[in-house]
């Protein structure tokens, strides 16, 4: 009973599905950049997570590293697109990604 | 065995008859616009040049010989097999002539009407894609020159045509290359299949045609793949309406070269890819394509009449031409067939002829529509005349040459294809139909205000047409130097058909007892 | 032990002097250019595509060691070295050489001169590079980073303009969202096969572990990982990003992106999918058939009523894709791994065409980078002749015309297929050729056939000047005598672990 | 001399090539009388061959001289020869004399005409392709010469092509003819397929040797027949000849009425063993053919004004004469008629010409009256041949159309009778035609107001040169029947020179009740022309009965009018369906699959929004789409 209790792998990968689906939404609904940004950064996370939860099931230690790897990409990342955001956000305050769609069909 | 065999030649004079318009077209093009004269004489050094190339070949062509002859072959791409792999024999011999005779003539008597420097370094070009396509072995290279001369096509159609020749052009370029796309695959899938009894892959149209052997149904998957393209670009009914919008909307140069040579690639790629490659698929095929040519006979005919615009009306007799052509394709005799390959060449030069004429009319009148002329005959007797023999020659009035194909045709068809023949002969009927009442409407009759000022033929104009007049009499009273040397090849191919079907020539014979 | 997993693994150095000669190249460009503000005109450019040379001395180096001592695997086996690879990794190079002389005379007339483009460009090549060798999954993500981080700058670099900005940002969000899932398929598969480099990945899914506990989690890892490698080499329908910021970027960069882009993406996915996966191809084939169905036509057909140059070559490239994948497919099939030669040939040939196009675009499209409507082009051939024959010339070859790179490409596609007995799909390939084949006659009849009213002329830099004219023999005389070059790819048939 | 036989068509080819070139610095006349010598000149050499043949035992004549292999293919050999026998022979020979004749008369009628020069090209012409027709050794050489005499139709009925009428009357012409060449051609394909050959000799050699199955004897001759029909006139297909009356009436006279027309019956002739041996049904179509075509046209005649449409009735009635001959297997009847008829029929045309030529170009009966007066050497030698048409004794007519009717009698009653009608019809409208034109009181003179141009005109006789031919022919007419006679078997002349040709066709009917009751025969034929006279006398010059001539006679009982309805209407608009049809639909198909991928790319574009977050949306939309396939397999697997 308790035993059965005791959290599993799946547990922690389905957290993480979890967590990616919800950025995946967030990207899809939200309208501000930055927030947009930040889910994209969420995804990522999730994926980590079930890095470091599969790690042990495979029983080596390439699932961390990769972890490490990936928080140095999503850090790039964070310079790169802000730059980007920031540099479109000049000009036109509070706006949102809607805006900017002169480029379509 | 069809292998190369024949003239040794000093000179490779297969590949200049490709090179020569290459280079014309590449120097015309660097030539400065400002020296006009050297542009027209450049191009017209060069394609005299290949025509003479052309009419030399004729010379030293061995007529008792029907293999391929001046055979040069290098390898090309050889990781792929394919290799520059030219031979001509009595199926394209005269139509490489033809071409080789009709673009100096062209370049000479027909003048663009803005950018003669372009407009000759196309023909040229286009020249060079003819050329590579009647002379090619091997199936990448047909495929190459039966694909590039699109390009030329198009511009000169697109570029120096009349009011909807845009529209015109796409038509044709997408249409050829829809019914080419198929070929393509077909002919890769030949290769790679063949690979099975060769051990290797190429793309040698001779050593596939003689050393593999296909099953039954690839080989008619394979056929049809082929006939798709070459139905497009005949073309065979259904597949004939970017003909009207080509022809019409192209410059009368233009329209020549496309009546005169470009659309003999299809009937030529059926004798020499189609037969050559899969008999037992073409013997299968036999009463589609009998049945769509006699339909395409009798269709176009019909269309004709109902033309109101001159140049269209020519279009669509070229569809009930080529109908006559595809008939003698596939009615699998030596009459026939022979019939088939002259009746290339006698279209070439009667329907070429006569764009020609509906050109003169245009460049006079600024007008193809057949209400808009009356009474030519009266005003510039010559020109009737001379738009008279043509017209006679097309409705295939013996003595002229479109007569001797078409009879050919009808009479080697009748043994294996009766009652197709009874029907097509009917076009015959329709031919003199239509071609006599737009005579009627356009040269009888008393000009009105606009026709009475119309020009008599100019000696420039005359001398041209004298050529095509010429050929015309002298192939229809005398057509025995064509037809002796055409004959020993389509034996071979029928024998080539015989061999790998189950079909037999039905063997006619005097019947004895005959003085 | 201890000692053991201390030491780092040994570094070939020569073997990877190409990547270090583009390291270095960035780094100098950046310092100096920022210590020595004003460089003299084309220098930066210069410097660039000098980079890209050394670097390719490196690279034939590499190919006769490679050519010699067989295909091996270095840095702990995390990448490799294949004729495959060097292939690609010249077409890169080649790439990033054509858009630097391109983009010089483009940034003067913009007033952007400086060294911070060329060294993206740089950057995205290494990224490039390294998804076109890596043998481990984290690794071809790194590299995939650097090449989408260094496109995301790129596609922005045109401050003035609002669209280049918007390609950016679009660009940049939903590139990141495609790496999610390319990185959530790599956790998964490794989750599923307990390795992230491509051979163990192999040979935990041929071994013995059992398989059918981690199926699913393999199955999603599979299709997640396709996913990320459909974005970058946008398959219909991952390809909305595209025409946007095709369109949006300022011209060279498009062309860059067209081609290095392609290459390493196709590169990598070909590598992992044959690599990795070969166990599991009755699973991903389809896929990829479906795949290259949907982007064949999906580019043809939104192609056909586009009125933006810049759009339309981004559909083609759409369809461009769409082929390439009909190469994968076939190298697919059982012991077709020959197939993946028509795919670099593919690549190769049209990296060139497409730099070339867009060379083209970004002279007439004028200062300000925004003249690139069908009817900005009418009348070229007036004002510009030979830039009207070059441009045709690449648009024909696009169209598969023969004589032409582009049909030795597009040949050597379907024979693959064919060969490979997907006839369907090698039909499909040619009719969509034919509905693309009718963009390309639009965009040449306004060159040349459409009467225009404007007669201002087209200057053309010296930089881009050679780098059409190049690309113009290169296309002909590849397609005149295509020998050398294929008797080249038919070594990049096998891969290190296939 | 047989070997110079080629001389007969090379004469006029070359009187053609020399017009073509120097035709108008020649002019008018000159170049009219260079054209009429090259045919009076080939009919020399024609009697010279004549003779050569003669002087040969019967079966020697028959000679073949080749030119060169024409149209040589695998099994067939096609050679331009030609083929000297008394049939062929007998055809030079008049084509050549009627025809040097009617050249010199149109020097004199052609004279003054802007296109005189082109005029007696296309005749010089006409006389080659004749000739080729008729020496022709096989098939496609008379086919040459049979095409070619139809196109030289053509040039001449639209000679004045200004004139709507005569361009049409000339399409008229081809196309109904090329209806029958159909016929032609097929029947050559047949012989090839199944004889192997198209020569006349190894035609009927084959047939005679019985290597000819029935049925394909029968589809041979009958494809020819139809061939035939259209170059004869003849139901169903006689329509083009009355309106080919447009061209000019030498042309009328040569093309319409001496040669050209008859060269079907020439053509049934040359093969007449394949008919001999085909199925019985096949002559009695052809003869039953005929005699309705006789009757039919003779119907019509009755009721014409135009006094050259009289004629062409009178002609189409005369060739179904013929006809019911070939059709009775009596060739030598036929041959004889068609030479006589030849003419009979070409002196009628010239006169009438000639009176056309006097009265200015008045062409309607109704106008006319009282002309022997002025133009008596015309009204003379017309009334000769009014006589040898009408039958009256001796004239060459009256023997002819007996031997026809005669063997007619022993083939088949019915049909005999029709013939007899016949030729109490022809008797009463040429006679009807003399009176209106040549009798009565002058009608010109009342109606000369109508001709503003010429105030008070006056007709006049014709030139010398138009009327020397008059005479010639007027002595032929008259003394032509001696060339079979009826008295005795040594007298039949032309049977003994045709035996070699005809004799296994030829029927025999020496037992017949006929034969031995010719005399009863004969003279009933005589009362039955002077019957026919003496009606049409009775009615048109002592005015004793009202004429009968109801409009539907005189519009040929509207055949014509109907098969034009039938083809400017519904074959019109089946044409134009078609034209549509292509139009709409073939070419429809193919724009309509261009406007369908235009359109689909017009929706499918809308996809792209330019909204990252719906592109986030689709992009999800596909991850969800792969991952259920891959989960699908996962479950399935």
């Amino acid at each position: 009973m308790i035993a059965a209790a005791e959290p599993t792998t799946t547990w922690y990968l389905l957290l993480s599905a979890l967590l990616f689906v919800i950025g995946m939404v967030g990207v899809m609904i939200r309208r501000n950049p930055l927030v947009m940004f930040m889910c994209i950064e969420l995804m990522l996370n999730a994926v980590n997570l079930s890095f470091v939860s599969l790690a042990p099931r495979v029983a080596n230690i390439d699932g961390q590293t990769a972890v490490f790897f990936v928080m140095v990409v999503a850090a790039a990342e964070v310079v790169v697109g802000l730059g980007i955001i920031v540099s479109i956000m000049r000009g036109r305050t509070h706006a949102t990604v809607d805006d900017v769609a002169e480029l379509k069909g | 065995m069809i292998a190369a065999s024949g003239a040794v030649v000093s000179f490779p004079a297969l590949s200049l008859l490709i090179i020569l318009p290459v280079i014309g077209s590449v120097l015309v093009a660097l030539l400065s616009e400002k020296r006009a004269e050297y542009v027209k004489l450049a191009a017209l050094l060069t394609s005299v040049a290949t025509g003479a190339i052309s009419l030399w070949v004729l010379g030293a062509y061995d007529a008792h010989e029907g293999g391929f002859q001046f055979v040069s072959r290098h390898p090309w791409i050889e990781p792929w097999g394919i290799s520059w792999h030219l031979g001509i024999d009595g199926i394209s011999l005269f139509l490489v002539v033809l071409t080789g005779v009709l673009f100096p003539l062209v370049i000479a008597g027909v003048d663009p009407h803005h950018d003669e420097k372009r407009y000759l370094a196309w023909l040229l070009l286009l020249e060079a894609g003819v050329m590579g396509s009647f002379l090619s072995l091997d199936l990448v290279l047909f495929f190459l020159f039966f694909e590039i001369v699109l390009v030329p096509m198009y511009f000169l159609i697109g570029g120096w045509g009349y009011d909807n020749r845009i529209y015109a052009a796409t038509k044709f370029f997408l249409y050829t290359m829809f019914g080419s796309a198929f070929m393509l695959v077909g002919i890769v899938a030949t290769a790679l299949l063949a690979r099975q009894d060769l051990g290797y892959v190429t793309f040698d149209l001779v050593t596939l045609a003689e050393k593999s052997s296909f099953a039954t149904d690839t080989a008619r998957w394979l056929f049809m793949s082929f006939a798709i393209a070459f139905a497009v670009k005949v073309p065979v009914f259904p597949l004939h309406t970017w003909l009207p919008d080509a022809h019409t909307q192209a410059p009368t140069g233009g329209s020549v070269i496309l009546a005169g040579v470009l659309l003999k690639m299809g009937t030529y790629g059926f004798l020499r890819f189609g037969l050559y490659l899969f008999p037992e698929a073409a013997v299968w095929a036999r009463p589609l394509f009998l049945t769509l040519a006699t339909i395409g006979i009798i269709y176009g005919a019909i269309a004709a009449t109902m033309q109101t615009d001159l140049k269209r009306l020519v279009a669509y007799s070229s569809v009930a031409h080529l109908g006559f052509i595809v008939l003698g394709t596939f009615a699998f005799t030596d009459q026939a067939i022979t019939g088939s390959v002259m009746q290339m060449v006698n279209h070439g030069v009667s329907t070429g002829a006569l764009f020609l004429l509906v050109g003169m009319i245009y460049e006079r009148r600024h007008t193809r529509a057949i209400a808009e002329l009356k009474g030519l005959q009266q005003v510039a007797p010559i020109f009737a005349a001379a738009f008279m023999v043509v017209m006679l020659s097309s409705i295939g009035v013996p003595g002229l040459n479109g007569f001797v194909g078409e009879f050919l045709v009808l009479i080697g068809s009748f043994s294996t294809a009766r009652w197709w023949v009874v029907i097509a002969a009917t076009g015959v009927i329709l031919a003199a139909l239509y071609l006599l009442w737009a005579y009627q409407r356009v040269f009888h009759g008393e000009p009105d205000e606009a026709n009475s000022s119309f020009a008599e033929l100019k000696p420039r104009e005359g001398a041209l047409l004298a050529v095509f007049i010429a050929a015309i009499v002298f192939t229809g009273l005398y057509p025995k130097p064509m037809l002796e040397r055409i004959e020993p090849s389509v034996k071979k191919l029928i024998e080539h058909v015989e061999d790998r079907s189950d079909f037999v020539q039905p063997d006619i014979k005097r019947s004895e007892g005959e003085g | 032990m201890l000692a053991e997993t201390l030491t780092g693994p040994e570094i070939p150095w020569l073997d990877l002097g190409w990547a270090l000669t583009l390291l270095a190249g960035t780094s100098l460009l950046l310092i100096v250019g920022a210590i020595v503000p004003r460089w003299r005109h084309g220098l930066y450019a210069t410097f660039t595509a000098l980079t890209t040379v050394v670097s390719f001395v490196f690279l034939v180096v590499l190919w006769g060691r490679v050519t010699d001592d067989g295909m091996a695997s270095a840095v702990a086996d995390s990448i490799a070295f294949d004729h495959f690879a060097v292939l690609s990794l010249v077409a890169v190079l080649v790439s990033v050489f054509l858009t630097a002389l391109v983009t010089d005379g483009f940034l003067r007339r913009e007033e952007y001169d400086g060294p911070e483009m060329y060294a993206l460009y740089l950057t995205a090549a290494l990224g490039a590079s390294v998804m076109i060798v890596a043998n481990d999954l984290i690794v071809l993500f790194l590299g995939l980073e650097t090449l989408s981080l260094s496109l995301y700058l790129l596609a922005a670099s045109h401050r003035r303009k609002t669209e280049s900005q918007e390609a950016g940002l679009k660009y940049f969000v939903l590139g990141g969202f495609a790496s999610a899932f390319f990185l959530y398929g790599i956790a998964l598969v490794y989750g599923a096969s307990g390795a992230t480099k491509l051979p163990a990945i192999n040979d935990a899914l041929r071994g013995s572990i059992d398989i059918n506990t981690n199926d699913a989690l393999l199955l999603v890892g599979i299709g997640l990982l396709i996913v990320g490698f459909a974005f970058k080499v946008s398959a219909v329908p991952f390809q909305v990003w595209t025409p946007d910021v095709y369109q949006g970027a300022p011209s060279p960069v498009t062309g860059f992106m067209a081609s290095a882009g392609k290459v390493a993406a196709f590169a990598a996915l070909v590598r992992v999918l044959l690599v990795a996966l070969p166990s599991r191809i009755d699973d991903w084939q389809p896929v990829i058939w479906a795949l290259a169905v949907l982007t064949l036509v999906g580019g043809s057909v939104m192609a056909v009523v586009q009125t933006n140059v810049k759009r339309m070559l981004a559909f083609s490239s759409i369809s461009h894709a769409g082929f390439i994948l009909v190469g994968v497919e076939a190298s697919a099939h059982a012991n077709r791994t020959d197939a993946v030669s028509s795919v670099v040939v593919y690549l190769f040939l049209y990296s060139v065409l497409v730099i070339g196009s867009f060379a083209v675009v970004t002279a007439v499209s004028g200062r300000g980078d925004g003249a690139t409507s069908l009817d900005d082009l009418r009348g070229l051939a007036r004002r510009r002749p030979v830039l009207a024959l070059a441009l045709t010339v690449f648009l024909i070859a696009q169209a598969g015309v023969p004589a032409t790179s582009g049909f030795i490409a597009k040949f050597g596609v379907i024979t693959a297929s064919v060969d490979a007995e997907s006839y369907a799909l090698a039909i499909i390939a040619m009719l969509a050729a034919v509905i693309a084949a009718y963009l390309y006659l639009r965009i040449m009849v306004s060159a040349w056939l459409a009467e225009s009213s404007d007669e201002s002329a087209v200057e053309i830099p010296r930089g881009l000047g050679i780098a059409v004219s190049l690309c113009l023999v290169f296309t002909i005389a590849v397609g005149v005598y295509p020998g050398w070059l294929l008797t080249l790819a038919d070594k990049a048939t096998t891969f290190l672990g296939a | 001399m047989v070997d110079l036989a080629w001389l007969i068509p090379a004469l006029p080819l070359v009187g053609f090539v020399t017009i073509l070139l120097f035709g108008r610095r020649l002019g008018d006349p000159k170049a009219g009388l260079f054209a009429a010598l090259m045919p009076a000149a080939a009919f020399v050499v024609t009697v010279l061959v004549y003779f050569d043949v003669l002087s040969r035992e019967a079966e020697e004549r028959h000679h073949v001289i080749k030119l060169f292999s024409w149209v040589p293919v695998g099994s067939l050999r096609i050679d331009m020869a030609f083929l000297i026998d008394p049939l062929s022979v007998t055809m030079a020979l008049f084509i050549t004399g009627i025809g040097s004749l009617i050249h010199f008369y149109a020097v004199g009628y052609m004279h003054g005409d802007p296109k005189f020069s082109k005029f007696f090209l296309y005749l010089n012409l006409f006389v080659f392709s004749m000739l080729m027709l008729v020496l022709g050794e096989n098939l496609l050489v008379t086919f040459l010469g049979w095409e070619g005499v139809g196109a030289c139709s053509y040039f001449l009925i639209s000679f004045w092509h200004t004139r709507d009428s005569a361009a049409t009357a000339g399409k008229k012409a081809f196309v109904t003819n090329r209806v029958g060449d159909w016929g032609v051609m097929i029947a050559m394909f047949l012989a090839f397929t199944t004889v192997g050959t198209v020569s006349y000799s190894g035609i009927n050699e084959a047939a005679e040797m019985g290597h000819l199955a029935p049925v394909t004897a029968t589809a041979i001759a009958m494809m020819l027949f139809i061939g035939a029909c259209g170059k004869s006139a003849q139901l169903p297909l006689y329509l083009w000849l009355p309106d080919a009356m447009e061209g000019p009436t030498p042309v009328s006279a040569l093309i319409h009425a001496a040669t050209m027309v008859t060269s079907g019956v020439f053509l049934m002739t040359r093969v007449n063993p394949v008919l001999a041996v085909s199925y019985d049904w096949a002559p009695t179509t052809i003869a039953t053919i005929g005699a309705i075509t006789a009757l039919f046209a003779a119907t019509i005649a009755v009721a014409q004004n135009d006094i050259k449409k009289v004629l062409a009735y009178s002609t189409v009635s005369q060739l179904g004469f013929m006809f019911l001959a070939v059709g009775s297997g009596a060739y030598v009847a036929a041959i004889f008629h068609m030479v006589t008829h030849a003419f009979f029929k070409a002196l009628l045309f010239l006169g009438s010409g000639s009176v056309i030529h006097g009265m200015h170009h008045e062409q309607d009966m109704r106008r006319m009256g009282a002309l022997r007066k002025v133009m008596p050497i015309t009204a003379f030698t017309f009334i000769i041949g009014w006589l040898a048409i009408a039958g009256v004794p001796p004239f060459a007519g009256f023997w002819s159309k007996d031997e026809i009717l005669l063997y007619a009698f022993a083939n088949n009653r019915a049909l005999y009778v029709v013939g007899v009608i016949t030729a109490l019809l022809t008797a009463y409208y040429m006679t009807r035609q003399v009176i209106m034109v040549f009798y009565g009181e002058a009608r010109w003179n009342d109606h000369s107001d109508d001709h503003g141009a010429h105030g008070d005109f006056k007709p006049h006789e014709s030139p010398k040169i138009m009327l020397f031919p008059l005479v010639v022919l007027a002595v032929l007419s008259a003394v032509g029947g001696a060339m079979q006679l009826p008295f005795s078997k040594s007298t039949h002349f032309l049977e003994h020179w045709l035996e070699p040709v005809i004799e296994f066709g030829e029927a025999d009917i020496k037992k017949s009740w006929a034969y031995d009751n010719k005399w009863l025969l004969l003279g009933l034929a005589v009362i039955i022309a002077c019957a026919g006279i003496a009606a049409s006398i009775a009615v048109y010059a002592k005015k004793k009965a009202k004429a009968i001539e109801p409009a539907i006679l005189a519009d040929a009982w509207r055949y014509d009018a109907a098969v034009s309805s039938l083809v400017g209407g519904p074959g019109k608009a089946a044409f134009n369906a078609l034209a549509l049809f292509d139009a709409k639909v073939v070419d429809g198909a193919v724009n309509g699959a261009g406007i369908v991928t235009r359109s689909t790319s017009g929706v499918v574009r809308k996809v792209q929004t330019g909204f990252v977050r719906s592109y986030a949306v689709i992009v999800s939309v596909g991850v969800l789409l792969v991952l259920a396939w891959f989960l699908f397999r996962g479950v399935w697997a």
